[in-house]
């Protein structure tokens, strides 16, 4: 298969990811999708790295995999904080910071 | 001693004495100042003498000097001395000027005693006198517009002498700043002189002139308009008259002085001064004597209806000075001169008089409420007559001969200049009428109850002092005279002053008769000796013949008079009613005030409230508060999108997102 | 296929070294308990370490570790910008409310974790150090905006930032990702060489990433319109927290747009020049009408950071050697201007029941002149008036504009400080102008952040000498360098120098 | 010595601060005369003849930046900086007369904000120059503020304080950007200097001389205030503590008229000969509507506001006849002008001390009880009027003139100002001091105090009315040659010599 | 045979991605993401990664989506409700989406890169397996590597600064979870009576 494809596929999966954190008001859902974003990301990384035939797209994507763990970690941290702290699971409930 | 240094004493004294004055109102007795205020003067007057004699004692060519203290603004070409300039001309007006002042002093010595401005009072009047000195003197044109100013501010000064006096005040800073508005005429002929000539100073200006600017050039003529606009608002010339009569709220010797004696005829100076000019402007010349001719027809028909014993005597005064400003515009300077002489005698006297009659009236100006003065103040009453007799051009008095010698004047230039001489001797009739209307009025017949009172008692105490103008009660505290008043009968300084001046209303006018004496034109002479309008002068005979004329016209005014007041006492009354239209007209003073009103004073004051209530508010405010508004309506919006909503937050992130992207690939090939 | 060692240049990479030393320690101290107290000054001397070494290396201009990162003069003054910041963080989180909550051990650590991330992002040449300097800058500022676990404005403004940084992160890793495709490197150096090599100046797969990088370093540096987690996390940050964030992430994230768009995007000067300047005027233009009438000083403070954002990406735009002293200067400057502003709002929001309202300001010239003259100093410079440093800051930066054939985004950088002085000087004229607020020990008023998650009031916080000494100290440097620029300009055009001589 | 002149405000501020509440008025006096003094001493050692600088000071302070500390004295400032001494004794000495609140940071400001305004004047580096002028603004925005009096149904003192601050500094900095690009665009690529002498050298092209211009004259006209650039005006006098008013309406406003005189005409003269008839019109503008608004006004600040107004129209208009003498009247103008008015706001000072109320309508006839108050407002109020005599007609007068000999229509718009100046200020003073007095005004004699505050401000008024010559003698140099540098060298003369 | 194997991996990770966008509840969410990464590690070994793929299945579809379920189980995977309370979210979000789309595709076929339309060169045995990576990494990519190595460090410290139970917490009385709070137009909330800080 031709990269092209596989950059376009990417861009679906970031664009659809996008989509997930505008319209989600989870946090949870939101944090998967800002994974689907970096997935992508990783996606393109991969493919250019296979069409420029050097493997720096490949480790920059295992660090993207490691960045992207860090950052489930910590939001999921602040989603059990936020439990924790009796405040309603949902983006569109906090919002007393604002003006 | 030299004639410059002579002068210069002139201009120190009076200047002395106002600050000696001022500085020393605390620790001065009221006496001391009035002394050092005459003193200062009299010895002015005797300084002049000494300018005169040293002026004599020279080549008749040689009779000028200027002479400069310091540099006072000079720069970039500009060159502008403390300088004076000392002629004939200005000699001359210095000995009017300290002179009349020199008596007139000794009246407010006595007249002023009663008032709380005493000091003040002096103070000011000294001031006024270094003015008119300082304008005399000055040697050119911008120390001439620092005199003009100053007398400009001395008469504002003194008029609202009594400053409680809302009617003085208001009467003040009209003539206040009509005077500022000839200062801009004269300002702008500075200007005008300066980009053609290159200097200010007079000796130069007046030798370039005639080769600068051919006959009736734009710019000469637009200079002397300039000039004119200048003149006539100190000389309360149309259509700049209206802040004289209004001037007649200042203290009586005020009105005496500034009013009637010295600064009103400084228009006629000017004139004289820069005849060179208005030779080379024959057109502005013209305009002049015929602006001088339509006030004083004017002023004498006002004259004839007025009331107020002040008032008809300044519009008289106005009357006087058009023949004045008629007399220099066509050539008869010296005429024109010796007329402001002997009219500073006259209607200095009759001011004196008038106000000593006020005096005992408790500052009641009405003659209607005046009668049989005669008999309760015989003094006063006497030199009332023998000015009104010299203002009437009675044959032999001092008026006669300078009056007359204008019109002789104009009749000799002949063409168009006979229109002069018809209708000024018209005028001469309304002098002589409206004159002896007022001594009819006032003198003769049963006394008014003041008049009794005074015949009775010698009583002229008045409490509770009116405003004759509102009639409201005036705030006796400050600087107004208080129950005391005072009188030529009881008050010897006065007497002395009126005297003195009575006798020069009578005799004055005897150095000057044709083909006898002529000492003011030969005295003149040197000043005027580039004139060539000054070499044609009309022969004795003609002069006599004119006299003659003018003896004619003021008799048969007197006669008028005499029948209306005295005879047939019911017909005023009558005329009055039968010329309603007409009298109201002049009654009101030919609406000349309201004109001004509507044409000047109500658009000013309409723009300043137009700027101040909309333009500020709308306009400059609004540009302020719009922008405001805009940027604050800017902040809104962008806390309105700063809605709080993560989700909307990242919705904004990518449509910039997708905004940069769309311009870097249309950016792209 | 041997393995190569690389040659690793220890003294150039000893301050990256030190603080992940201290981090360490730092992190074991809170696992002691009587060391617990000893984590700021375990900080504090990481940092002076850390500094101490990077001014060692002043003047040094070398390429690390395979060419990870460049420690050059733009890196190490960044840097030390990051550790002043952070010095003065630590000092003013002294009984700072959220460090008690997290434990001062992980706080610090964390912040040292932050640190870390800048001085790597202000070294980095090389996309992947880029991206993991940028998350390890980020990371611990999540967590640490969230550290205040009692108040809900805490959660919200790390869970706000969280999901805003990522997408950020995402777009500029997918952006990376293009660039890398396009010119197939990874460093800086080499992406400049594949555009030329390759002929893709104006390639729309370039451009694309550029766009997309853009957009992910705007984020990081507040720039309109991606600037709105900036009011809304700094408010709710702990105020230490937010004093660091918005100096140091700041410093950092226009160190490596410099390097990045100056360096690795050089050649693609013509494109990105014009959308730059436009994001930076709009940016003057919503970070000033933003700021006007917000009553949470740290609100105003935010968006005024978006403003300044705005001015300081001129430096970038210009793509000159003065641009980018111009920057730095600017940055060093900032540092100063707003650590005096929030540490007197520190000390305002322990002191008075009205937490970071303008109101806890009010009568504070006449209550507290020692914190009110630095508040007053901040305002002013901030404002850019002249004899403090914001005044020469804004002088080099539209020196440098004008230089560049920037006129018009230097005007509207007089435009944008115009409207500026409205919310500036109204925090001013509420210390000055206006009797004070109603006693601090009266009854806690109803207003909002007085809930039960509301901090205990320290009504002595005022006199405490950590906060009035960071404040004056902080306030004095705005004015030393605002009245004898001259150390501060050679210390940027080092800087400038570094990246362009 | 200049640096002392420059400093000396500022140091004795600063030890100001940690006197005794007590004494820091009279320190802070102590140190304005000082500072008149070291003022004095200049004049003293001036060379009149020179048209170049004096006790010139240029040391480099931002290299990497081209600003130079440069100071200098010339024709042009000199007469403004003995201004400012003046003024500021008269202002400080009056406040020190009073009980202020925070007194040591009342009058810090004060001598911070002459150290400023000092510098402004002084400054030779035109960055220099930006950096004082926008600081000038500085302590006038806290005197203003915080010692400043809300206005009942009005803006508080703060918010109109800021109003004045943004719509001055909108000018400043648009200046600051202006200053730069004069520079970077004259160095050419060159090395980079501020120097306003470096900077005439070179030359600006013309093409950037025309924006440059303009925001060269937004920040001067804005500070003047010209007309409809006035907006922040009337709120901001309004709201002022007087002592600080004197200082500020006496010498700020000065300098943005001075600011044509050393940065415009030399730096951008075919723009300035391009633009004169545009400045005329506003000059004429602000002429004529400062004066009407000053005739309409009630509130005897806002009298002195809008004259002053009209006042900075016949100044720029004096500098933009692009004449020797109309420059010449200008400068002479601005010192008589800071004299007048500075007096004035101390009278109107006083008269509301006596009688509670800034409007005219409501006192009156408070001569009677005060001759001496009476006679030091009136010697101020003829001057405000410019009448023949004082050195205000002098300044005006050649002002007119240079106006009249290039532009003859404007010279005629212009003097009908006079006209109305002699109206306003006649009635700011007949209001006051004549007519009847309101029941429940107490009329009171000047304090010695105040008198000895007055008097010398007065005595400078008719000491000059006596001698203009001293400033014209010393200024007319420079001003030729600042002149010179628009019209290339066509000195009056040479107009004259075709007659 | 690899376009058949690409375009069923293509519409597994897509199917995922989309799944995880529109499922409700959060437990399936994350059921459709692990489908998503696997899909995509499938991707991977189509583009001669396999240490990126293998590296995808065991560090996210094992390690981390175990956390995922986890943590929803904890929190419990209440559905959200379908009302949108930010006007045009909804109708902004797909058409940005969209407009996006579009961009990065025209770039991406619009560009002039040749080697875009091809497979990639052909790469030498051993491209993209675990020892070439691992030598990239602890050669080139060293400081990336271990400043990861610190990041996921610190990412451990914020977990249990976020989620760790401290002893002060338990002042906050534990009354059920709570429901949504009432907050009409964003005022605080009310303190209710139970609690003491």
């Amino acid at each position: 298969m031709n990269i092209e494809w596989y950059i376009v596929l990417s861009s679906l999966l970031f664009t659809t990811g996008a989509v997930g954190i505008l319209i989600r008001r989870s946090p949870m859902v939101i944090l998967l999708c800002l994974e689907l974003m970096l997935n992508a990301g990783n996606l393109a990384l991969v493919a250019f790295s296979r069409m420029v035939g050097n493997q720096q797209g490949q480790v920059f994507a295992i660090v993207v995999m490691v960045i992207a763990a860090c950052e489930v970690v910590v939001g999921l941290g602040l989603i059990v904080a936020i439990f924790r702290r009796k405040l309603p699971l949902n983006v569109d409930d906090l919002r007393e910071l604002r003006g | 001693m030299t004639a410059s240094s002579w002068a210069w004493l002139v201009l120190l004294l009076p200047l002395l004495g106002s600050i000696v004055i001022a500085l020393g109102f605390r620790a001065l007795p009221r006496k001391l100042a009035g002394i050092i205020g005459t003193a200062t003067i009299g010895i002015a007057f005797l300084c002049g003498i000494g300018a005169l004699l040293c002026l004599l004692g020279e080549d008749a060519e040689a009779r000028h000097h200027a002479s400069s203290l310091w540099t006072y603004a000079s720069a970039a070409g500009l060159d502008i001395k403390l300088g004076i300039y000392v002629d004939p001309l200005s000699v001359f007006m210095v000995l009017v000027v300290t002179g009349v002042s020199t008596l007139i002093h000794l009246y407010s010595y006595g007249y002023m005693q009663s008032d709380q401005g005493y000091h003040r009072f002096f103070s000011y009047l000294n001031f006024f006198v270094f003015s008119m000195l300082l304008l005399v003197l000055a040697g050119n044109f911008v120390l001439l517009i620092v005199g003009w100013a100053f007398v400009g501010f001395a008469s504002y000064a003194l008029i609202s002498f009594w400053y409680r006096r809302t009617t003085a005040t208001r009467a003040g800073m009209k003539a206040f700043v009509i005077n500022v508005v000839g200062d801009i005429g004269l300002v702008l002929a500075a200007f005008l002189i300066f980009r053609e000539l290159g200097t200010f100073d007079y000796g130069p200006v007046f030798a370039k002139a005639p080769q600068v600017f051919h006959t009736n050039e734009w710019t000469v003529t637009a200079i002397c308009l300039l000039l004119l606009v200048g003149a006539f608002a100190k000389s309360a010339q149309l259509p700049f008259h209206t802040w004289l009569p209004d001037a007649m709220e200042g203290p009586t010797p005020v009105s005496s002085l500034i009013h009637a004696a010295t600064m009103v005829t400084a228009g006629v100076y000017l004139i004289a001064r820069t005849h060179v000019l208005f030779e080379l402007a024959p057109t502005a010349a013209d305009v002049a004597a015929f602006v001088g001719l339509a006030t004083l027809l004017v002023a004498g028909t006002i004259a004839l209806v007025m009331t107020d014993l002040k008032r008809a005597i300044a519009y008289s005064t106005m009357s006087q000075i058009g023949y004045m400003i008629m007399g220099v515009s066509i050539g008869a300077y010296s005429a024109g001169l010796f007329h402001l002489m002997t009219h500073a005698f006259f209607k200095a006297l009759l001011f004196m008089a008038a106000g000593s009659i006020i005096a005992a009236m408790a500052n009641n100006q009405n003659i209607d409420d005046m009668k049989g003065f005669g008999k309760a103040m015989r003094f006063t009453s006497i030199a009332m007559l023998c000015g009104g007799l010299a203002l009437a051009a009675f044959p032999g008095t001092s008026g006669f001969f300078s009056k007359d010698e204008i019109l002789a004047y104009a009749t000799d230039r002949g063409g168009m200049y006979l229109i002069f001489t018809v209708f000024g001797y018209l005028g001469a009739l309304l002098t002589a009428v409206y004159t002896f209307r007022l001594i009819f009025r006032v003198l003769p017949g049963a006394p008014c109850r003041e008049a009794q009172e005074l015949i009775d008692s010698g009583h002229v105490a008045h409490e509770e002092p009116r405003n004759p103008a509102t009639g409201e009660l005036e705030d006796a505290d400050v600087g107004f005279p208080g129950a005391e008043h005072h009188i030529a009968e009881q008050n010897w300084p006065m007497r002395a002053a009126m005297g003195v001046l009575a006798f020069l209303a009578l005799f004055g006018g005897l150095v000057q008769i044709p083909g006898v004496d002529e000492a003011i034109t030969h005295f003149l002479e040197p000043t005027f000796a580039d004139s060539k309008l000054a070499e044609t002068f009309p022969s004795v005979g003609a002069a006599w013949l004119g006299l003659a004329i003018g003896a004619a016209i003021s008799i048969a005014g007197i006669a008028v008079a005499y029948w209306l007041y005295i005879l047939r006492p019911e017909t005023p009354a009558a005329l009055i009613r039968r010329l309603r239209p007409l009298h109201s007209f002049l009654v009101n003073k030919w609406y000349f005030d309201e004109l001004i009103d509507v044409l000047i004073v109500r658009p000013a004051l309409a723009v300043g409230r137009f700027a101040n209530r909309t333009f500020e508010r709308f306009v400059v405010d609004g540009l302020v508060n719009g922008t405001e508004d805009v940027v604050g309506g800017a902040g809104r919006v962008v806390r309105t999108v700063q809605s709080g909503f993560v989700r909307s937050y990242a919705l904004l992130l990518i449509a910039g997102f997708a905004g940069l992207a769309l311009y870097f690939l249309l950016s792209s090939s | 296929m041997n393995f190569h060692e690389p040659t690793i240049d220890y003294a150039g990479i000893s301050p990256i070294i030190a603080l992940t030393v201290g981090l360490c320690v730092v992190l074991l101290s809170a696992v002691f308990k009587p060391l617990r107290r000893t984590a700021p000054g375990l900080t504090l001397l990481t940092l002076a370490a850390t500094a101490g070494l990077l001014i060692w290396q002043w003047g040094e201009a070398k390429n690390l570790v395979t060419g990870a990162l460049r420690l050059d003069d733009l890196a190490i003054s960044i840097s030390l910008i990051a550790i002043l910041t952070a010095g003065f963080c630590v000092v003013i989180s002294t009984r700072e409310p959220a460090a008690e909550e997290a434990g001062h051990g992980e706080y610090h650590a964390l912040l040292i974790g932050s640190v870390l991330g800048m001085t790597l992002l202000a070294q980095a040449t090389n996309l992947v150090t880029f991206f993991v300097a940028i998350e390890t800058l980020s990371i611990p500022l999540y967590i640490l905006c969230a550290t205040n676990l009692r108040r809900e404005g805490s959660l919200e403004s790390g869970l706000k930032y969280l999901i805003v940084g990522s997408l950020g992160s995402a777009t500029l890793l997918y952006g990376m990702a293009f660039l890398y495709g396009g010119t197939g490197s990874t460093g800086f150096a080499g992406i400049a060489a594949g555009i030329a090599h390759n002929g893709v100046l104006d390639d729309p797969l370039i451009l694309i990433g550029i766009a997309m990088c853009a957009v992910g370093l705007a984020f990081k540096t507040s720039i309109a319109p991606f600037h709105q987690w900036t009011p809304d996390v700094y408010e709710g940050a702990p105020t230490p927290i937010t004093s660091f964030m918005a100096v140091a992430t700041k410093a950092a994230a226009f160190a490596v747009f410099l390097r990045f768009f100056d360096v690795a995007l050089g050649p693609q000067l013509e494109q990105w020049q014009p959308a730059l300047a436009v994001l930076a005027a709009v940016s003057i233009v919503v970070g000033n009408v933003g700021a006007l009438s917000q009553d949470s000083l740290k609100r105003m403070l935010g968006y005024s950071g978006v403003a300044q954002a705005g001015y300081m990406l001129g430096g970038i735009v210009v793509a000159s050697e003065a641009g980018v002293s111009s920057l730095v200067f600017y940055l060093a400057g900032y540092a100063f201007m707003n650590l005096a502003a929030f540490t007197v709002i520190v000390a305002r929001e322990r002191e008075t029941p009205f937490g970071d309202s303008i109101r806890s300001v009010q009568g504070l010239g006449a209550e507290r002149p020692l914190l009110a003259w630095p508040l007053t100093i901040s305002m002013l410079a901030l404002a850019g008036l002249p004899a403090t440093v914001g005044f020469i800051g804004k002088l080099y930066l539209i020196e440098a504009l004008v230089e560049g054939d920037y006129t018009w985004l230097a005007v509207f950088i007089a435009i944008g400080t115009m409207i500026s002085l409205a919310y500036y000087l109204r925090v001013v004229a509420a210390m000055w102008m206006r009797p004070g607020a109603a006693s601090v020990t009266g009854a806690a008023p109803a207003i909002a952040g007085a809930a039960p998650d509301a901090d205990p009031l320290d009504p002595e916080a005022g006199r405490r000498w950590y906060l009035v000494a960071p404040a004056l100290l902080a306030a004095a440097a705005t004015i030393f360098f605002g009245v004898i620029p001259q150390p501060l300009v050679e210390f940027a055009a080092r800087a400038g120098t570094s990246l362009f001589g | 010595m200049i640096n002392v002149l420059l400093w000396a405000p500022l140091a004795f501020g600063i030890v100001g601060l940690f006197l005794p509440k007590r004494l820091t008025g009279w320190w802070a006096t102590l140190g304005a005369v000082a500072t008149l003094g070291i003022a004095v001493s200049i004049l003293t050692g001036f060379d009149s003849g020179n048209s170049g600088l004096q006790h010139a000071v240029d040391v480099s302070w931002i290299s990497g930046l081209g600003v130079d500390y440069s100071l200098g004295i010339d024709g042009l400032n000199l007469f403004l900086i003995l201004l400012t001494g003046v003024l500021w004794v008269g202002g400080v000495a009056f406040a020190a007369c009073r009980q202020q609140e925070r007194p040591q940071l009342f009058f810090f400001l004060m001598l911070v904000a002459e150290t400023a305004t000092l510098g402004s004047f002084l400054a030779q580096d035109l960055l220099l120059f930006v950096l004082f002028f926008d600081l000038m603004l500085v302590p006038f925005y806290f005197l203003f503020g915080a010692w400043g009096k809300d206005r009942e149904g009005g803006p508080t003192a703060a918010a109109a304080t800021l109003k004045m601050i943004v719509y001055t500094l909108i000018g400043s900095l648009l200046m600051l950007v202006a200053a730069i690009a004069t520079a970077i665009i004259s160095a050419d690529g060159g090395h980079l200097t501020f120097s306003i002498a470096a900077i005439q050298q070179q030359g600006v092209p013309t093409g950037s001389q025309r924006w440059i211009f303009w925001f060269f004259a937004a920040a001067f006209l804005v500070k003047m205030p010209a007309f409809m650039l006035h907006g922040w005006m009337p709120d901001a006098y309004r709201a002022a503590p007087l002592p600080a008013l004197v200082v500020f309406s006496g010498v700020l406003a000065k300098v943005g008229a001075y600011g044509f005189l050393r940065v415009v005409l030399p730096l951008f003269p075919d723009a300035t000969v391009e633009f004169q008839e545009v400045i005329l019109v506003i000059a004429l503008a602000s002429i004529l509507y400062g004066s009407v608004m000053a005739f309409t006004q009630t509130n005897m600040r806002l009298i002195a506001g809008y004259s002053s107004v009209a006042q900075l129209g016949f100044i720029t208009a004096g500098i933009f006849a692009l004449r020797a003498d109309g420059a010449d009247g200008a400068i002479l103008q601005m010192v008589n002008h800071g004299l007048v008015v500075a007096p004035l706001f101390i009278i109107i000072a006083i008269l509301v001390e006596r009688t509670g109320t800034e409007e005219i309508g409501r006192i009156g006839g408070l001569a009677l009880r005060a001759p001496v108050l009476a006679a030091l407002f009136l010697i101020v109020a003829l001057a405000t009027l410019a009448m023949p005599g004082s050195a205000n007609f002098v300044g005006e007068f050649y002002i007119l003139n240079g106006l009249f000999q290039t532009k003859i229509v404007f010279a005629f718009i212009a003097i009908s100002g006079v006209a109305m100046s002699a109206y306003y200020a006649l009635r700011l003073y007949q209001h006051a001091m004549h007519n009847r007095r309101p029941d429940g005004i107490a009329s009171r004699e000047i304090g010695l105090r105040d008198g000895l505050v007055l008097a010398p401000l007065v005595l400078c008024i008719l000491g000059l009315a006596l001698y203009p010559q001293l400033i014209l003698h010393r200024t007319a140099p420079t001003v030729q040659q600042t002149v010179a540098s628009v019209t290339g060298g066509g000195a009056p003369e040479a107009q004259l010599a075709k007659k | 045979m690899e376009a058949v194997l690409f375009f069923l991996a293509a519409i597994g990770a897509l199917g995922g991605a989309i799944g995880v966008v529109a499922m409700r509840n959060p437990f399936y969410s994350v059921l459709a993401l692990i489908v998503h990464l696997f899909s995509l590690a499938v991707l991977f070994l189509l583009l001669t990664s396999a240490f990126v793929a293998a590296a995808q299945v065991v560090v996210y579809a094992g390690a981390v989506m175990v956390l995922y379920v986890f943590v929803v189980a904890y929190v419990g995977g209440a559905g959200e409700s379908a009302w949108e309370p930010i006007p045009g979210q909804r109708f902004l979000a797909p058409l940005l989406a969209i407009a996006l789309f579009v961009e990065l595709s025209i770039a991406v076929l619009s560009s002039a890169l040749l080697a875009l339309g091809t497979h990639g060169p052909d790469v030498p045995a051993g491209f993209g397996d675990p020892a070439a990576i691992g030598r990239l990494m602890l050669e080139k990519f060293l400081v990336p590597f271990e400043a990861s190595s610190i990041l996921l460090l610190i990412a451990a410290v914020g977990a249990i600064v976020l989620a760790g139970r401290r002893r002060d917490e338990v002042g906050v009385t534990p009354t059920g979870h709570s429901a949504p709070k009432a907050r009409p137009d964003g005022v605080a909330p009310t303190s209710s009576p139970g609690v003491q800080p």
